[in-house]
């Protein structure tokens, strides 16, 4: 674990009411890889952990939807505001597999996401990125990663705008053609795919959220219940081998 | 190949290492996981009579020289006890239960409990620095934890251990304890400290204070176990910034019987339990030392 | 330029390093020699009333946080400091003469005379934790220390610091030191503690206890500083692990006026001193801070 | 400063009734540069400084003069006995410099000398080695130096073999001939060609003795008076020039 490093806010876009990203300039460099996490401190408010939408030395951009006080503060942060950032912690995507990739991202879980869609760009693999939000409007993604040049789908549940229906039943009727599966998002959303992927066999990497307090194994307020498997550690990515030799069980949303 | 099964005062274990208490927590699969890695024994985070979220994040805090945490005793209440301890039960691993009450009567319920429960021994945690009306406000008073353990001692059928942590009078309370039958000592729980961000300005943890634990206090924790050894010949649970087998010796050599290991997990993981072991052992066989008892407190014989 | 000139309970330092008692000993070459090289001041090792030659060694221990020392107060004996101070004053650094009596009357006797010899402040060492009779045992009797403080209080025109360790009771020494016109305190000194050499299967140090210095304790520091600075408002010289300009802003902003330092020096050399002088010049530059005292206690501030 | 190292004696030199020579071997290694110490420590007694007389990996020989108790129950030891060693510390011999060296070892001083004087060797360098002692039967290292092709000398107060005389004095006729002198040995010795280098404008490197404890330079003691300079950290081996800029005094026995 490393102290903190103080970032101060570059610029912010405002996706909706809810749903900020921020672009933050750290003091020093820190790299965080698709799918990690760091720890983010707003003095006066708590600590949380945030898997961000980007990253590359001394900039980061957290896409951060208001749940609670501190993930409000964040999103009513101005601009030049200063914020503390302690990490990076935790295991990312792997992206070093070959085959066809899969990107699926769920709410603010587009954010590591849509990270990760720009990294396998650079690496020159074929990917897919899915974006499932409930309306128009809500999309976070999906027109970043047109723009540069990333094959995207949106799925809202309204169909206000490109596919209707649920991301998890758009990805079903396209799975086979995949080799790799990366998700992040809601957690009905995860576990639809974590048995998807069990069904179809193909190899997915699922990002899942617990409790994060102390972010480096320690506390084990993040455990998977029943896995042993802790978020901050082992996670947040898991496999779904991982999961399934964990005794993992969905729960009845699933 | 060295003997490093012991018996610590009355607890039964396959090797000398703990997982210390409030590592990890409570939850039954991390519990399994912990013991299934290669502890010993496992002790769980400390249970209080009713549930506690803790304190607000930050609750760690780097230093140099470790770790200094608040996570404020967060624990679903000893009810939870006895399932925690059905379902994270592995053969031949020992739990401890870790209690924190705020009076005689609390530390009697939860220690009856607990016991009933199917607890393998049960730790009264007389030293949690960073939680009011709990912890170390009462391991201060001799005459307060005598009472405790003398209180639960009759009522009980496992080992009862006292874990106490660095204060003015530790070997009084020590003492006292033992005479009214505690039967052994786990030592040290953290050190009370604060840690800045000079950026942030303000103390990083949200409950301003916090314990040290990890290699800031292992020599404190080594003149402990050294000086409760020296006087009691206590079964001793020596805790406090064990890294790797070297910094275990050093614990073994001064009195203790047994290795709680807490913050150095975050580093090297769970498996350093089977790291440390595989150390003492590789030195036992190098020093002649054919059974962990006679290492044990070796550096008063000499 | 930001600056730090400070007024420390009447020392007047230009700039709020000092060299921490007993490093580097007595010898006036040597004071001098850390005068030039940076410190806003110095303090003597603690002389006695009588001669000391020290323990035995090993007087010194490493440990992966730190040190653990038992010099055994070695001086000259305090008729000495005459020379001492006369010898090692070098212009605008002032010397702070440490002192380690066993009895209100040998503090007396030795403050006076120090203050007389031209002492620029005397420091009461009530904290040696590795000496019978001096130092910690006396240091943790709040009465007897308001004793010593209050008999030495009249009788001396320079200001007066007491130093403080890690006890339970801390709090209320120096509460009633103050109370009986203490100028300042002196906080930490080191942490008893015991270092094991695994192969040698024994103690280290010749005296077997010792004090633990260095990065172990400054989170410990950290919290006493605190505490004093929230309840006392006193003016503080933070001892305790300082290694950085990092370490000692995170003092100052827990409320030091000045900087105690001492183990880092083997690791840095005297020029930690400049170092740490120019890192917090950076960072008050960079925070906005214009002098010392704007950062002095500044979390409390928040 | 580093953790002790277990060493053993693995064979014993006998020079003299109080002067042995005992080379060891190391738990792990630990290199000393000529003129370097460690400190020794054996449990029971005390802890000393030793300036090693050769030290190769975990190999190291220390010649040892018994004068007090820990010394004497050093060279009491037998071939297994155990003791543990820490360091290296403080600075050594400067080898470096261009130019013929004089080395010169008084007593057991002559210990980092012709450790100084192989390494020299092997580096090819022009040296010339004198050892100064009482008598015939004290020489320490001169039949060492002769049998490895070292031109050496031996001088001794009473005649009784090689050059009759103080050590000193032989070296005043033929310190011209030299750019660099190295020396240890007894503090009049070492005084005197502190003030012989300083009349003779020759680059002097001389290896000092105080009461070392720390090792580390932090408790004072083995400060050389008025100086401000630390055996343990500065030296032992000072070069003249530091030891006038630091107002360096001989005492009267110069
Ligand atoms: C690895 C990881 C990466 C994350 N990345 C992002 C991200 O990129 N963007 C983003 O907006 N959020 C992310 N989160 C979630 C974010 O950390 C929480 O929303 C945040 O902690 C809520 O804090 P709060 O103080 O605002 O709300 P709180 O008041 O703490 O909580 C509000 C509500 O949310 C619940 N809650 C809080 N945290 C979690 C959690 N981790 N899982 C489930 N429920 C929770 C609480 O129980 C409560 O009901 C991530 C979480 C994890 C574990
Ligand atoms: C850098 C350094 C390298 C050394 N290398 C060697 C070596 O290679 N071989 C060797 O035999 N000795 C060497 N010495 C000297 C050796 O350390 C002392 O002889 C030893 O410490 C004496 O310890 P003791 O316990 O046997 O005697 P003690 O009982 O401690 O001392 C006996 C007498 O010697 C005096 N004395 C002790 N140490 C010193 C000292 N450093 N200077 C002056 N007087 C002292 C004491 O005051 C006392 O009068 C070295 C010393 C230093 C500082
Ligand atoms: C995150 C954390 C939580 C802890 N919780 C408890 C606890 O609930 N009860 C207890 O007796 N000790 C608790 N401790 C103290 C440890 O059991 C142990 O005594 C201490 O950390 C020193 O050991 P270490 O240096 O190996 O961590 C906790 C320590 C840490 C770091
Ligand atoms: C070798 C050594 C000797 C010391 N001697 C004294 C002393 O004589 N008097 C005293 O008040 N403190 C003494 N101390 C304590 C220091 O002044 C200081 O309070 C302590 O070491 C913590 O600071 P540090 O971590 O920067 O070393 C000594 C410390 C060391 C390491
Ligand atoms: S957040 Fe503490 S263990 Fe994962
Ligand atoms: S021996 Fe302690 S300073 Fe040199």
């Amino acid at each position: 674990m490393s102290s903190y490093v103080r970032a101060r806010v570059n610029s912010i876009a405002i996706h909706t009411n809810d749903l900020k990203s921020l672009t933050l300039r750290l003091d020093y460099n820190l790299t965080v890889a698709p799918g990690q996490f760091v720890m983010v401190w707003l003095p006066d408010y708590e600590e949380i952990p945030i898997s961000p939408s980007h990253s590359s030395h001394n900039y980061m951009r957290l896409t951060i939807k208001a749940v609670g006080e501190t993930s409000r503060a964040l999103i009513n942060m101005n601009v030049g505001d200063e914020l503390y950032i302690r990490g990076p912690y935790g295991r990312g995507f792997n992206l070093e597999r070959e085959g066809k990739y899969l990107l699926i991202g769920g709410g603010y879980g587009a954010a590591p996401i849509i990270y990760a869609a720009r990294r396998l760009t650079l690496m020159e693999r074929e990917i897919l990125y899915v974006e499932g939000v409930k309306m128009r409007g809500e999309s976070l993604f999906y027109d970043e990663a047109k723009n540069i040049g990333i094959d995207a789908v949106l799925v809202t549940e309204d169909g206000s705008s490109g596919i209707k229906g649920m991301v998890t039943d758009y990805v079903a009727n396209i799975i086979d053609d995949y080799d790799i599966l990366l998700a992040c998002g809601p957690e009905p959303m995860l576990d639809k795919l974590y048995l998807m992927a069990l069904e179809h066999g193909i190899d997915a990497q699922l990002s899942y959220e617990r409790i994060v307090k102390c972010g480096i194994g320690l506390c084990g307020s993040c455990v998977i219940e029943g896995t042993g498997l802790l978020v901050c550690m082992d996670g947040p990515v898991f496999t779904v081998e991982e999961l399934r030799n964990s005794s993992y069980e969905v729960a009845e949303h699933a | 190949m060295p003997r490093l099964k012991i018996n610590v005062a009355g607890l039964e274990l396959s090797n000398p290492t703990v997982l210390a208490s409030g590592i990890l927590g409570d939850e039954a699969s991390l519990l399994r996981r912990a013991a299934y890695s290669g502890f010993g024994a496992v002790t769980t985070k400390s249970f209080t009579i009713e549930p506690r979220k803790g304190y607000k994040t930050p609750i760690v805090a780097k230093v140099k020289a470790g770790l200094i945490n608040a996570v404020g005793l967060t624990n679903p209440g000893y009810i939870a006890i006895k399932d925690i301890v059905k379902n994270a039960k592995v053969p031949g691993v020992p739990i401890v239960v870790s209690l924190a009450g705020s009076s005689v009567d609390e530390f009697h319920r939860m220690a009856v409990y607990a016991d009933e429960a199917g607890a393998d021994a049960v730790e009264l945690n007389l030293s949690c620095p960073h939680v009011k009306k709990m912890g170390m406000e009462i391991g201060h008073d001799p005459i307060y934890v005598a009472k405790i353990v003398g209180d639960i001692k009759g009522s009980i059928t496992k080992p009862l251990f006292i874990k106490i942590g660095l204060s003015d009078n530790y070997m009084d309370v020590v003492g006292r304890a033992l005479d009214k039958g505690a039967d052994g000592v786990t030592a040290i729980n953290t050190v009370r400290g604060i840690a800045i961000d000079v950026y942030a300005k303000r103390p990083i943890l949200s409950n301003i204070y916090g314990g040290l634990s990890g290699p800031a206090i292992h020599p404190i924790a080594t003149r402990i176990i050294y000086e409760i050894y020296a006087e009691y010949r206590a079964s001793i649970i020596g805790t406090g910034g064990v890294e790797d087998w070297r910094d275990a010796v050093e614990f073994i050599l001064a009195g203790a019987s047994a290795i709680g290991i807490g913050t150095s997990i975050t580093i090297r993981g769970l498996g350093i339990a089977k790291e440390v072991v595989e150390g003492i052992k590789r030195y036992m066989d190098n020093e002649g030392f054919k059974k962990l008892e006679d290492m044990i407190g070796y550096v008063h014989k000499t």
